[in-house]
């Protein structure tokens, strides 16, 4: 990102193009939104790698736009429904970062209880419905949330997260069947972040277009490129208001970029460092540092600042994560059965 | 009292709960317009039309999920099978989802759903088709597996597990769906984990539960014939199970004998066999005998069929080899 | 089909101009072909009224050109990979009637030893690789098929057929996603016979077009009315050789309709009898025999005689199966296991 | 003799089974590029080519049926679940296909499969990812079921499985890849259905499989310091079962302890129980007992997590409960 060339110069007016548009509040609105679940994720796997977290861990880095799009996307009744690379909803919908951090922890302030972890995050609270870890089998489960919205007329949204490497599982075709026939007041989105674990698209896709499956279920559909969290918030807003006012289900194909391994014990070693330097161009949270500084004069001291404070933030987190107690023992018979 | 069959009895349980309760909601292939394909839906549809009685296409794993994401939101699904048997296609959703749901967003969300239809065998309908669910099922923690046998039983039973927060499966069974027998005519409703003593004996305990019961109770009917007094226990929820009824019929008789259809291997009858022999060990005076399946996929073959299933001549076979007469 | 008016006249002349192009044997093969499935069905709907038959039995009457259709598309090495709907199948594959009798009879002479019934019809000398019940799991094992045709390189294509109603389910996505990514020589086809059990089309499908999902996988796909043999044949035939000149997977929807009810226990109430006469003007197997009287001057006593003739083999598969002896008790141990 | 680890022994046993018969291949999500998820599958792509090491998209039930499809056909799949975890969404292909087929068509087909991969818990991975298969799949006829906890075990079994005519189970451990022990350098195989005594004693017998079993030697261990000589048992297969080794030990020791990883409800421990009661009635002195996981979905804290597990205390204590010295 310092050498500057040719490719550099038209970068940049590239940038100031796609960030004239918005004002410098939305875009350091933004700016922050990505920047407090990047720092947020940064030391989770520094915490993992110290043993301070343990099982699976998926990060989101390289993705924070579209958990920060969706909510502004969306209304207070609206629910998400995520696959296991969550923390970045949780996060971007207002969920207390402590007990986000807690729940990595494994602790009794987590936000279940230290029961999910890191693939099971929920906030009911917050929008946040899950967190599933089963590949798919949150899609009939969402359709069922967007199902019971038509049916009490509660006005509610449902948008369901997936990866690219879920849409060729059974129930997400079943559960977008039934939406397609009854017609349910739903978003599904494919977060296509290019690999499932290290499964590159061309081993796991049989046409490159996921959307070219929307006209099997009569769904409308919409494929972009994720370089902006206001672009990606129209585009996400454009199908809610489908869902919402028509009862239309859309099918959207985000791409975008993961730049960790698929969880901490991937290396990623089946990429080039090329290919990733590459889709660091495109990062929405690069993208947008940079729009400050070209746009909006900010410099190195001011955006230092900016990230001491969410730094601050997500210390705090992970310090209160760090000497909150376990779960007492009896926490393991709670919440598996209820009225007895 | 009225004299219903348990396709009734089902059929009213379900109408009776979707008057009291808004939120209460019948799916799954053929339950509407059909009638259900066993006819336990009768009139359903044309009382509380297409919003409440919904017809789904062939999507198991779909209709589940958006069973269990319904309950997630406040209501009340009833989900049918066709058959148990085409509850293997979501399996996961079972297993995974409404079993743990509650427990893995820390209560934050429950799933009160009913997952009913008929379970094992029918009639000559072969391999894919004649297999008992609940081995699988109450295996699982987080799950209700209840299995009736009488009209009376199906109504209250029914009605509890609808109004129960947790996820209930419910087994039926193609065979008995025509079975008669008195259901009151007021309200009434059975707890689930409650055993039925079906017949009261002193010399063997027959354990059992679905298609097991009227088999047992021909059992004790065959082993009367011989002197025998046998005690027929209908567990009638098998997750959880209500061992004390069991155990105190064991320190009485000293012998006992499970009677079920499903396969030997593991399973719901062994439990039972595992919590005898452990809760009354010293009262045994025989070891606890399964009478159940053979060990293996159903043939087509009406004859073949017959050898397969456990019969009362097998099941009084059992309860002389406890008694050590035969 | 007795009273002659204006639309009959037009009914005649579509089928004369239908048929023109085929030889007088073509059409009297056909016609006997799809005559012999018919009476082996009613015959055994007759069996089962009597109680000779039990369990499920579903009739293939009004779809029979497609499985005659299919024998003539293929080549011996090929395989086909049906659903419960199967008498047809055998039959055009040439199996023999005896043993489809004997099976639906529960009797040791069955196709599968009596083991299987109606449901489960595999006769591998012949082609039939199944005859399974639950909806769509076959689907991934004719992949699996494939699979094997291109790992040995044996120059098969695989035909595997399914219901409208199947093709929601999600192994049916599996399968396809599968076959589509691997470019499988396979071909997938729907018989679309406007039901399941008692479920029309508009309940269980998202769009009209089942096609319409082709593109999502890649495949080629073709849509069309049933209405004669050697279109069949030959759209089929053009799929097949797709399959196996390019590895090119087709997905067909075959529009076409069944008489009875889903099952012996299903009286069909659910749709009108002018649905059904509707229909009765198109079935193949009427048509055919039309042309045979009006473009070869087939007259009732040719026809009787031929009738006849297919009726004497039905009733002497059926008395045979009636004699047949029950399978031996130790049948019920044998193939679960081998090698012990 | 070398020193292998599980992940290399099974590896070998693939790569050898690969080498002996060009119809055996092996298919699963990142068992090619990515060399297994759990590196069971090292080096195999390189070795033979992506015609017989196959990286799949993540469609168990497609992948799993697309080897049923494959093994009627004539050639021998291996088919690797990245953990069993995930046979759930396959569970229909297993139970409906793979264990049927030889029986529905008569013998027409065959199907030599073999599913294989890591089953039960890990370590902290939460509820869904830490199940136990074992009691889906050894309850149903047509299937065998391995569980392996040894290098040793693990590659002799696993070819005897890859050779075997029929469906296999074959079900490791995460936690146990790592685990080393002595191979042989020369070719053999270990038949199925039968048991190995990992440690003989004479006073209590423990009977195990998997994971149970390093847990049920460190009891054999500390129950040893109390002057209590145990016998452990590895099932090894667990269907079809050696009940004799079983039944044999259990008549000299007259008292048994199951120790497993899996929930305590009916499945594999269950099974053993019934037999052992029935076929050693006269024999035990005391109940049979089981140590297992606690009737729980699993935590993801670790302090709760180790609570959930069987341990070798626990193990201790069942066995000294069985003694009548606790
Ligand atoms: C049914 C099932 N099979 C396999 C897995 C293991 N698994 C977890 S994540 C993953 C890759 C998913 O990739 P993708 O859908 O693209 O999501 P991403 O990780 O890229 O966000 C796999 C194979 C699983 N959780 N569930
Ligand atoms: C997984 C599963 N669910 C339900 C059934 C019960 N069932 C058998 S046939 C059928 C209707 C199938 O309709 P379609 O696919 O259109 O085929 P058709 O009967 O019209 O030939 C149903 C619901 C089943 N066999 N398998
Ligand atoms: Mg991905
Ligand atoms: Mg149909």
């Amino acid at each position: 990102m310092t050498a500057a060339g040719p490719t550099e110069v038209s970068y940049e007016d590239q940038l100031k193009a796609a960030f004239k548009d918005q004002s410098k509040d939305d875009i350091l609105r933004d700016y922050l939104a990505m920047l407090r679940i990047r720092r947020f994720e940064e030391a989770a796997a520094r915490a993992y790698t110290r043993g301070k977290i343990s099982g699976f861990l998926h990060l989101y880095i390289g993705q924070e736009a579209i958990a920060v799009a969706t909510q502004q996307a969306i209304q207070p009744q609206d629910r998400v429904v995520s696959a296991y690379r969550t923390h970045g909803f949780a996060l971007a919908l207002g969920s207390d970062p402590k007990a986000c951090a807690a729940e990595l922890f494994g602790k009794a302030a987590g936000l279940v209880g230290g029961i999910g972890g890191s693939m099971h995050f929920f906030d009911k609270a917050h929008q946040l419905w899950g967190g599933y870890a089963i590949i798919g089998n949150h899609i009939p489960v969402a359709a069922g949330h967007a199902f019971a919205s038509k049916y009490t007329g509660d006005g509610a949204v449902t948008l369901v997260f997936m990866g690219d490497g879920a849409v060729g599982i059974g129930p997400v075709h079943e559960g977008m069947t039934l939406a397609g026939i009854w017609k349910l007041p739903i978003v599904f989105v494919v977060e296509n972040n290019q690999y499932s674990m290290g499964t590159p698209l061309s081993r796991t896709l049989p046409v490159e277009d996921i959307t070219s499956r929307a006209a099997g279920y009569g769904f409308k559909s919409d494929r972009f490129h994720v370089t902006s969290v206001a672009e990606t918030r129209d585009r996400i807003g454009a199908a809610v208001k489908r869902a919402r006012e028509d009862n239309q289900p859309t099918l959207l194909e985000l791409i975008t970029y993961r730049f960790r391994g698929h969880s901490m014990s991937d290396p990623a070693k089946y990429r080039q460092k090329e290919e990733v330097e590459t889709w660091r161009m495109q990062d929405p949270l690069e993208r947008t540092l940079r729009a400050l500084q070209l746009l909006h004069g900010f410099d190195e001291a001011a955006l230092e600042q900016l990230d001491g404070e969410v730094i601050a933030e997500v210390d705090a987190a992970y310090e209160f994560a760090d000497k909150a107690p376990p779960p007492l023992p009896e926490a393991r018979f709670a919440n598996i059965l209820v009225g007895e | 009292m009225a004299i219903l069959q348990i396709r009734q009895a089902i059929r009213d349980a379900m109408k009776e709960e979707m008057l009291r309760d808004e939120r209460v909601f019948l799916m799954g292939e053929e339950v509407g317009h059909y009638n259900g394909a066993y006819k336990a839906s009768e009139g359903l549809l044309e009382q509380f039309g297409p919003k409440r009685v919904i017809d789904t296409p062939i999507v198991e794993t779909g209709f589940s999920g958006v069973g269990i994401g319904a309950a997630m939101c406040g209501l009340r699904p009833i989900i049918e099978f066709m058959t148990f048997n085409f509850s293997a296609v979501a399996f996961d959703q079972i297993m995974n989802n409404a079993a743990k749901i509650r427990h893995m967003t820390n209560g934050q969300f429950g799933v009160p759903i009913v997952f009913r239809g008929p379970n094992a065998a029918a009639h000559m309908l072969g391999s894919t088709h004649s297999q008992a669910f609940e081995p699988y099922y109450a295996h699982i923690p987080g799950l209700k597996v209840i299995a009736v046998a009488t009209p009376y039983d199906a109504k209250g039973l029914l009605k509890s597990a609808i109004r129960d927060d947790n996820p209930v499966i419910f087994l039926e069974s193609e065979l008995m769906y025509s079975v008669k027998g008195e259901v009151p005519d007021e309200e009434y409703t059975i707890p689930i984990g409650k055993a039925d003593i079906k017949r009261e004996g002193k010399h063997v305990t027959v354990v059992t539960w679905g298609q097991g019961v009227p088999v047992s109770l021909k059992t004790a009917e065959l082993a009367a014939k011989e002197g025998i007094e046998v005690e027929v226990i209908d567990l009638r929820t098998l997750r959880p199970m209500d061992i004390e009824t069991v155990i105190t019929s064991v320190k009485k008789t000293n012998r006992a004998v499970v009677l079920f259809h499903d396969w030997p291997y593991g399973g719901v009858g062994c439990e039972v066999i595992a919590q005898i022999q452990e809760l009354a060990f010293d009262h045994l005076d025989a070891p606890v005998l399964r009478e159940c399946y053979e060990d293996v996929p159903f043939p087509y073959a009406d004859n073949l069929e017959q050898l397969v299933l456990p019969t009362p001549e097998k099941g009084l076979a059992a309860v002389k080899k406890v008694l050590y007469r035969g």
